[in-house]
């Protein structure tokens, strides 16, 4: 696997690490429900057979945070870009 | 003080360096093709320089390179590649990053950068953080290819070209400077330090049956 | 037919004309009582003992491809029950111990083989986990032994013991550990619950619910609907995928794990090693190949096949370990989806959907667990609650902050 | 040479002129022990039939007499153990062995010899040993199994014998890059690699065997009117001479992975270098793992002929009609002097007019068609060969080899002819497996009954036999047309397509998937010993699913992953099932191509380079200080410095303690992982990241400060100072230190975008050392000299400075582990060794004493600091003790979900110090706490032992470990229980903090 670093250009699926899923958005620690919003953000997952956005970080190169969209079933890169 | 006599720098390679890097080793015979002539990889262990980490302060990229351009005459690159001026480089490492170099002035480089471009970048003295390796030779890029995942051939990497990448498990930023007098590629390898003797004997061992030979900075 | 020797012998004077379909492979029926959907070790270990622990025979089980196609047809096949948590400690060993008399309870021999599991040390804070470890075992009534260096040497020569990156200081060691055959288990479980009157319908994918006032009376399914009182997950990899049929997100993902053989040589390694400082575990088949694996390819997916750096690092780390393995040579490489959760645990509990059950979140482990899982979610489905050894697994327990997490290294499941 | 020459016994079986082996190099090698003698250029196999050698190995189950049956790497019979000692090599294929002076080989899996093979027994026991039959035994006595059943399947299991020692030569690796590779060269490649060549493009020309050409050098055919030889010296002379192109031989491209955005793709490919000799030239490795990346890619593999199934096919001289054409044709060997051909096909009648041709009988031809082209019936008779159609062999006979098969005739009788060779053609598989291992399925083509690609990978086409187009003609076409269109797809133009005239080779076909009522064995899979009998015994037990054939009677599942077995297989089971051989399906195809060795695939990565070594700038000192050094991630560490008479490892650490709390002491704390974090924000990005307050921390002063995950949990610890405005540097555990850069990346690049925060590991550019003790100061004092005041009022605790020193950037924190009046001093790494050995000269006359992570553990157990035992990423910030450092006042990482209940949960184990209640009592790390007479059982668990030292301060061992409702119980008495060390203690619950707790000592 093959993915294009915005700044690098494409590189060697070595050089990254994974993070996973793209969705997690940091909810409001103020907010009443933060305690169940937290869980869900950090927890669950929608896990999907197919398009799947995720973060990668290139580890080994400019040290970027990418959000790439893959297939999860193919491993076909589809796009990437700076999250 | 008697004993600043002895207070000198010393580099993680020292001991690998010239004298005790590994032997010009034969090169193999015909069946490797190599040119029997002269090693096809040498290297030279680069001292004396200056290295900083320069990183954009948030929202003062445009002041960063207007900067740049006064102080060092230098047109920031903002992709991976090399921008050079009287014994000073910049290279791209990353969006609003940069690896600044100088021939010589040691950490003194890093404050000089420090006072020019304060207020619009983070800099990080690394002069000691990194080795810098050069390496050239009719073999080099083959040498190389045994340790980077990346496309080194001139169509692909030209001269001035950078690139951050893993050498057999080890993190360096390598670019091309100008070719050399015998027309060879010249590869310039950065890595941290403390890698630097683990580095040395991947490369020596890459190099080996091309002929490999160390020379004096 | 029995299997027995006698039975063998006396087939092969008939050119075994005798011996009839090992399971029927059934076609669905209207409803059942309780409908597994996954024909895997977990669907089918189920089904087992459903109906012979339980008395409930009116069961189906239903896989989309063939039996085993999943992961219990593609694991490195190791079992054993050396626990850290006190969470996971006594199922494992249940479940060790319903291996150790699994061939006389299904009449199939699944290959058992008791030769040992050693994890290899190399630091004295890895000996002092592993004694912690060790200790929990032994708590427990589990057997384990810690090995110095000079242990190790006398088990394993060949190791590298003189030239190693991450000298060997030595290994917790699990006698009763092992490997077992991993489709005999599942054709063994087949054989035994279709005895007993189980469907086992192959090439019938599950593809939806059916929903009767919010609780799941039945599924749809590529040979059509199928209705049950109670439907039980127990599809690994594709947990998520059948979770999101009936709305639910889990704390899963799946990924790949790959695994390798050899070609097959003359008895070598004797028992299984795995090697802590690089990614590495090995065993040696009854067949001959050695087997061996190492980490997840690490990104999340469903293609059961990996990419080349993680070839590379597990072979770096084989012959870090093992340098005469150098000759030795690789004959085909695969992958299976892991369910991993967010803890490395796993979880066999109700779910929000009355009439839905889960069985899920084996991650690389649940080989091992096949019997026990069984046991327990079949225990699950009859009495409506959780058996006594698996009531950590709750799904909840996210929520809750009761998780189990032996790697520690939280909500991250490629590191688990 | 001559010498060499004369020893050489003669080759009966080669022929005269053919071949392009070199006759003017024979070559010397050995074979169970004989000698024999070949030449350079041929295989292992070639050399054994030119010297008459047919039996060269036992199968797998029934240890059956097994002979050479292919020429290429789809070989199943002929494994060998190659070469001796440390070098050996199991199963190799004796068909793609090349031939060099003083090759050693022995057979496999027959004792004692392949001639008489006690395990040959098995054959007679054959009717039990049907498929699966282990299945269905060896269960009662269920003790049995282990003691008696498995051991004897164990040893009868497996082919050849590994080497146990360490692998004595050297692997490496390498990285390519093309616009189009081009896998196989064989006419179709060769083309496709010319058109693509002629470009411009970067080509890589891969091909497993050591010369190109494929099938041309096997068949005798002729293209624009030259040899097919001729032609491809041409066509690689010229790819030779273009300077973007690379021919890779004995090159097999062994899997198909990944790619990428823009279609690059990555291949993995096995290069031998040196197999074909008897050890690697000087620096030099024996094999080399290539990964090719390749923007396009043409699959030119070719095909793989199909054996025919029928009673006794396995017998030595039964042998692939295309493969006695390459030994006639390549190699100059006739691998028989009285043939027969057995086919179902035009390509079968070939093998006989090159028999013919080469002066061999050819009893007959036996077709199983009921109706040939007549031309090919001429041909044969002018040959005086008897042609029999619409007929079948049903067996065969002799002893070790081939010397007679039994033929039903078209009118059902029976004829025997005396052969001492059976070429037999079924047909071909073109080798599509490259094409599928991305996941696509083959396509069946009712054409040529076999598999051909289905829908190719991106980037990726086909040409030549592989795709089914067996004819030379098409395969040159093909070839051609894709390398010029792959050239295309990647911007460069090809020109002009070369074409060629060839002779014409194209075959009719039609297919016999097995003969009815043979007698004897019909082999399906050889190497595995899988008969038509065992897919009959798996289809009647219900293993009809093709996965399940192949798991249950193990087809196709040899080295061979079933090259020749597995479309046979299918087809018998459809024909079982009333199926069409598309319904049964195929099973998939998996990397490798053909098997590669373990060395290869880790390359150089091995022994002590298995990962690389990091130092600090004062190793070569500790070195020369004779330091023991200890793993800790990759760094290499001091762990102690051991002294003249010191007998053991404790006296060491305790003086190195002692020195410490007594006077000064000095330890290398570089490890550490330390980050520059700057810019406007980063004040308040750090209150984000840790769990207390850094906002407030005034400018030249340092905080300690505890960081947690996002679900809560600890993460890591460590100091963070301000240095200067807007320029702090944290400090990180040694093995945290790249994940919590990692982390802080995530939280500035993806979390908090608008933050003005710049971060940078500077771990590399400072050799910190620590200095540590009541003379600390003075040492220091002495070391700076005017360049810094360090008095308590200047320097207080917790204070730090940036100043220069010997004109260098020096930076001084006033921090300490070991809770001792303590400093830890920076220099510029160039400057740690020069720096270590000012500051031991400083401290010469205070006796400062080197000290190792072993003594730096003991003294912060000592002081109760939490370290790597402690933040196991299942502790929360209570547990450690530390809960009052959670900000009320602000949200941070992990602040919400560590107030779960789970995390909450008063019985958690919480952090407590232990010391023995007999003070000679030892401690063991990883003891579980249990109550004084409770049974041990997980149910009366309540804690464990994290860590345990022996205080030479306390003169006892003391421990830190974590225990339900902990800290209400100090001065309770438990017993720490160790059982897998032999370690039972009663122990007191006492607080952490067992030496100076008032931490008086800090603040002289
Ligand atoms: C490479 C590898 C190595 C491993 N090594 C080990 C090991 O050494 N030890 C160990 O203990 N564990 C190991 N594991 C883990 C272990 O194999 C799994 O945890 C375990 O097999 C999962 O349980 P299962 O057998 O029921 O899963 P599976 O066999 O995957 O069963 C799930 C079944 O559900 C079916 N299915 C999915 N979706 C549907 C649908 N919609 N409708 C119908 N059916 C469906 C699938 O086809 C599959 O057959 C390994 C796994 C892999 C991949
Ligand atoms: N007349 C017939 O029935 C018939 C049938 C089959 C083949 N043929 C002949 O076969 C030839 C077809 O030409 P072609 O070029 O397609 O096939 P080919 O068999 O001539 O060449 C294929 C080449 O690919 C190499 N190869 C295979 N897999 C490889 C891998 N994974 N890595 C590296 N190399 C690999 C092989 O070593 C071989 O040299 C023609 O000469 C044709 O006459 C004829
Ligand atoms: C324990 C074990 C041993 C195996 N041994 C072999 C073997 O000897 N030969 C072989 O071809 N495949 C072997 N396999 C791999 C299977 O052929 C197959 O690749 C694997 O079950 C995954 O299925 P798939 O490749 O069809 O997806 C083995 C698999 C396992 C789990
Ligand atoms: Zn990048």
């Amino acid at each position: 696997m093959r993915i294009q670093c915005p700044f690098c250009g494409e590189r060697d699926l070595s050089e990254f690490s994974y993070r996973g899923d793209a969705g997690f958005k940091r909810p409001d620690a103020a907010a009443p429900d933060a305690g169940a919003r937290f869980f869900e953000e950090v927890y669950l997952r929608d896990n999907p057979a197919g398009p799947h956005e995720e973060l990668w970080y290139h580890l080994y190169g400019c040290r970027s945070w990418i959000k790439v969209n893959r297939n999860t079933r193919t491993h076909e890169i589809l796009a990437v870009s700076r999250p | 003080m008697s004993d600043s006599l002895a207070f000198a720098p010393r580099s993680p390679l020292a001991a690998v360096g010239p004298a005790a890097a590994a032997p010009v080793s034969a090169p193999a015979p015909a069946a490797a093709a190599v040119p029997v002539a002269a090693p096809g990889v040498t290297a030279a262990v680069l001292d004396g320089f200056g290295l900083a980490t320069v990183l954009a302060r948030k929202g003062s990229s445009q002041t960063l390179a207007q900067r740049a351009r006064e102080r060092f005459g230098i047109d920031l690159p903002t992709a991976p590649t090399l921008s050079a001026a009287s014994g000073v480089a910049f290279a791209g490492t990353g969006p609003g990053a940069w690896l600044a170099m100088a021939d010589r002035g040691g950490n003194g480089f890093a404050a000089k950068l420090m006072t020019d471009l304060d207020g619009v970048a983070s800099v990080s003295d690394q002069s000691d953080g990194y080795v810098l390796i050069r390496l050239t030779g009719a073999r080099v890029r083959d040498a190389l290819s045994k340790l980077v995942p990346i496309d080194l051939h001139p169509r692909a990497f030209k001269a001035g070209d950078v690139a951050s990448t893993v050498a057999s498990h080890i993190g360096v930023t390598l670019w091309r400077p100008a070719d050399g007098p015998d027309a060879a590629h010249v590869f310039e390898v950065a890595l941290f330090r403390s890698l630097a003797r683990s580095f040395w004997h991947a490369l020596a061992d890459a190099a080996a049956e091309y002929g490999f030979a160390v020379h004096p900075p | 037919m029995r299997y027995s020797i006698f039975n063998l012998v006396r087939q092969a004077f008939t050119h075994h004309r005798g011996w009839g379909p090992a399971w029927r492979d059934a076609a669905p029926k209207r409803a059942y009582d309780v409908i597994i959907v996954g024909g895997g070790g977990h669907g089918l270990a189920t089904a087992h003992y459903l109906s012979k622990v339980h008395g409930i025979s009116n069961v189906a089980v239903i896989e989309k491809g063939w039996i085993g196609s999943g992961n219990a047809g593609r694991n490195t096949t190791i079992i054993r029950s050396n626990y850290l948590l006190p969470g996971n400690n006594p199922f494992y060993e249940l479940s060790m111990k319903l291996w150790e008399g699994l061939e006389q309870d299904v009449n199939y021999n699944a290959m058992v083989s008791q030769r040992g599991v050693l994890n290899l040390y190399h630091s004295d804070a890895q000996r002092d986990a592993y004694a912690r470890r060790g200790n929990g075992m032994l708590l427990h009534g589990v057997d384990a032994e810690l090995l110095d260096a000079q242990g190790v040497k006398r088990m394993l020569p060949f190791l590298d013991f003189d030239n190693a990156r991450f000298p060997i200081q030595g290994g917790l060691l699990q006698r009763r550990g092992g490997t077992a055959r991993h489709d005999a288990v599942v054709w063994g479980y087949a054989r035994a619950a279709s005895s007993r009157g189980v469907d086992i319908i192959q090439n019938c994918e599950v593809t939806g619910f059916i929903r009767d006032s919010g609780r799941i009376v039945g599924v749809e399914t590529t040979r059509g609907a199928i209705r049950a009182q109670k439907v039980g997950l127990a599809v690994a990899g594709s947990t998520s995928r059948l979770a999101a049929m009936a709305d639910l997100r889990l704390p899963i993902e799946s990924h790949v794990l790959q695994a390798f053989v050899t070609e097959a040589i003359k008895p070598f390694i004797p028992g299984v090693v795995t090697f802590g400082a690089g990614h590495f575990y090995i065993s040696q088949s009854d067949k001959g190949s050695l087997v061996f694996g190492g980490d997840l390819d690490g990104y999340n997916s469903y293609a059961q096949r990996g990419n080349l750096p993680t070839v590379e690092d597990v072979c770096e780390g084989g012959m870090a370990l093992m340098p005469a393995l150098g000759r030795v040579r690789v004959l085909r490489s695969w992958g299976g989806i892991m369910d991993m959760s967010m803890d490395g645990s796993p979880i066999i509990d109700h779910t929000p959907v009355p009439g839905l059950y889960l069985n899920a979140g084996w991650c690389y482990g649940g080989f091992k667990a096949t019997p026990a899982s069984g046991w327990c979610f079949a225990h699950l489905l009859a009495r409506d609650e959780p058996h006594e050894v698996a009531r950590a697994y709750r799904l909840d327990r996210f929520a809750k902050g009761y998780l189990i997490d032996e790697k520690g290294v939280g909500a991250q499941p490629n590191l688990h | 040479m001559s010498s060499a020459r004369d020893r050489i016994p003669s080759q009966p079986y080669r022929l005269p002129h053919h071949g392009i082996v070199d006759r003017a190099h024979p070559l010397g090698f050995e074979f169970d022990g004989r000698r024999y003698s070949g030449f350079a250029g041929d295989t292992l196999a070639s050399a054994l039939l030119a010297a008459g050698v047919r039996l060269v190995g036992r199968s797998f189950k029934y240890h059956r007499p097994r002979g050479i049956v292919a020429a290429g790497s789809e070989e199943p019979n002929a494994l060998v153990e190659l070469r001796s000692g440390a070098r050996r090599e199991a199963n190799t294929r004796a068909t793609v062995a090349e031939l060099f002076e003083g090759l050693v080989a022995r057979s496999q899996n027959a004792w004692p010899s392949v001639g008489f093979d006690v395990g040959a027994v098995n054959s007679l026991l054959s009717p039990i040993f049907v498929a699966g039959f282990y299945y269905k035994t060896f269960m009662w006595p269920a003790a049995f199994w282990e003691k008696l059943y498995e051991p004897i399947i164990r040893r009868a299991a497996g082919l050849g014998r590994a080497s146990h020692d360490s692998d004595p030569d050297t692997y490496d690796k390498a990285h390519a890059f093309c616009d189009v590779l081009v896998i196989g060269g064989g006419p179709a490649g060769l083309a496709a690699a010319l058109a693509a060549g002629r470009s411009g493009a970067r080509v890589i020309l891969c091909d497993e065997d050591f010369v190109l050409g494929g099938r041309l050098n096997g068949d005798r055919h002729v293209i624009d009117d030259m040899s097919g030889r001729d032609w491809v010296w041409r066509v690689e002379t010229e790819l030779r001479s273009m300077p973007g192109v690379r021919i890779m031989a004995r090159t097999t491209v062994f899997g198909t992975y990944d790619d990428g955005l823009t279609g690059a793709r990555t291949f993995g490919a096995l290069e031998r270098v040196s197999d074909h000799l008897a050890v690697p030239q000087a620096h030099r490795p024996r094999q080399r793992l290539w990964k090719i990346i390749a923007r396009q890619s043409v699959l030119a593999a070719g095909a793989v002929e199909r054996p025919l199934v029928f009673g006794g096919n396995d017998r030595p001289g039964v042998m692939m009609a295309a493969a006695v054409r390459t030994y006639l044709n390549r190699f100059g060997v006739a691998p028989g002097r009285r043939a027969a051909i057995f086919t179902s096909g035009d390509d079968g009648w070939r093998t006989a007019a090159d028999l013919v041709q080469a002066g061999v009988s050819v009893e007959a031809v036996i077709d199983s068609r009921p109706d040939v082209d007549p031309a090919l019936v001429r041909a044969a008779e002018r040959g005086h060969v008897q042609v029999l159609l619409s007929s079948q062999v049903v067996g065969t006979h002799g002893r070790q080899r081939l010397s007679s098969i039994s033929v039903r005739g078209a009118d059902g009788r029976l004829a025997r002819f005396a052969v001492d060779l059976l070429a037999v053609s079924g047909g071909w598989n073109p080798s599509v497996a490259l094409s599928t291992h991305p996941g696509e399925k083959p396509r069946w083509s009712p054409g040529i009954s076999a598999f051909v690609p289905g829908d190719l990978p991106r980037a990726m086409s086909a040409a030549g036999a592989c795709t089914g187009s067996l004819a030379l003609a098409d395969s040159l076409k093909e070839g051609a047309g894709a390398g010029a269109r792959a050239a295309a797809a990647t911007g460069f133009n090809a020109g002009a397509v070369p074409a060629w005239k060839s002779s014409d080779d194209r075959v009719r076909s039609s297919p016999l998937w097995f003969v009815e009522d043979f007698d004897g064995k019909a082999f399906v899979d050889f190497q595995h010993d899988v008969t038509y009998e065992d897919v009959v015994l798996a289809e009647r037990e219900g293993y009809r699913s093709v996965e399940h054939l192949k798991r249950y009677t193990t087809l196709g599942m040899a080295t061979d992953q079933g090259k020749t077995s597995s479309v046979n297989g299918l087809a018998i089971m459809a024909a079982l099932t009333g199926r069409s051989i598309p319904d049964v399906g195929t099973t998939s195809a998996r990397p490798p191509y053909t098997p590669v060795s373990i060395g290869a695939l880790a390359g150089s990565h091995r022994g002590k380079h298995f990962r690389p070594t990091r130092l600090t700038a004062g190793h070569d000192w500790a070195q020369e200080r004779g330091a023991t050094f200890v793993e800790t991630g990759q760094w290499l560490r001091a762990q102690w410095f051991t002294a003249p008479g010191e007998t053991n490892w404790q006296e060491t650490v305790s003086r190195e303690v002692r020195a410490v709390r007594s006077s000064v002491g000095v330890c290398d704390v570089s490890t550490l992982g330390k980050i520059d974090i700057q810019g406007a924000d980063a004040g308040a990005f750090l209150d984000r990241v840790y769990i207390n307050m850094f906002s407030t921390l005034p400018v030249g002063k340092a905080r300690y400060g505890l960081m947690l995950r996002e679900d809560g949990f600890v993460m890591d610890d460590g100091t963070t100072a301000q240095l200067a405005k807007d320029h702090y540097v944290m400090s990180t555990t040694t093995a945290n230190a790249a994940g919590v850069m990692q982390h802080l990346e995530h939280a500035r690049q993806v979390l908090w975008p608008e933050l003005d925060v710049q971060i940078v590991s500077v771990t590399e550019q400072w050799a910190q050392y620590a200095i540590a003790g009541p003379k600390a100061r003075q040492l220091l004092e002495r070391l700076l000299g005017d360049a810094f005041e360090v008095s308590d009022r200047a320097f207080p605790y917790l204070a730090c400075s940036q100043f220069s020193w010997r004109n260098l950037p020096v930076r001084l924190f006033r921090i300490s582990f070991s809770g001792e009046l303590a400093y830890e001093f920076a220099v510029p790494a160039r400057y740690g060794d020069a720096a270590i050995r000012a500051i031991v000269r400083a401290g010469e006359t205070l006796d400062v004493t080197p000290y190792g992570t072993e003594a730096l553990g003991v003294m912060r157990i000592e002081k109760g600091h939490v370290a790597g035992n402690e933040l196991n990423g299942t502790t929360t910030a209570a547990d450690l003790g530390l809960g009052r450092m959670m900000s009320k006042k602000k949200d941070f990482i992990g602040r919400v979900l560590a107030e779960r209940p789970g995390l909450t949960d008063p019985e958690r184990p919480t952090l407590i110090g232990v010391k023995p209640v007999d003070r000679s009592a030892r401690l063991y790390g990883g003891a579980h706490f249990l109550a004084l007479g409770a049974v041990p059982s997980l149910e009366n668990d309540q804690g464990y032992l994290t860590s345990v030292a022996y205080s030479p301060m306390l003169g006892h061992w003391i421990g830190l470990g974590f225990l339900k409702r902990g800290p209400e119980r100090h001065g309770e008495r438990l017993r720490a229980f160790c059982p897998i060390r032999g370690g039972d203690a009663e122990v007191e619950v006492v607080s952490p903090l067992f030496f100076d707790p008032e931490g008086g000592r800090l603040h002289v």
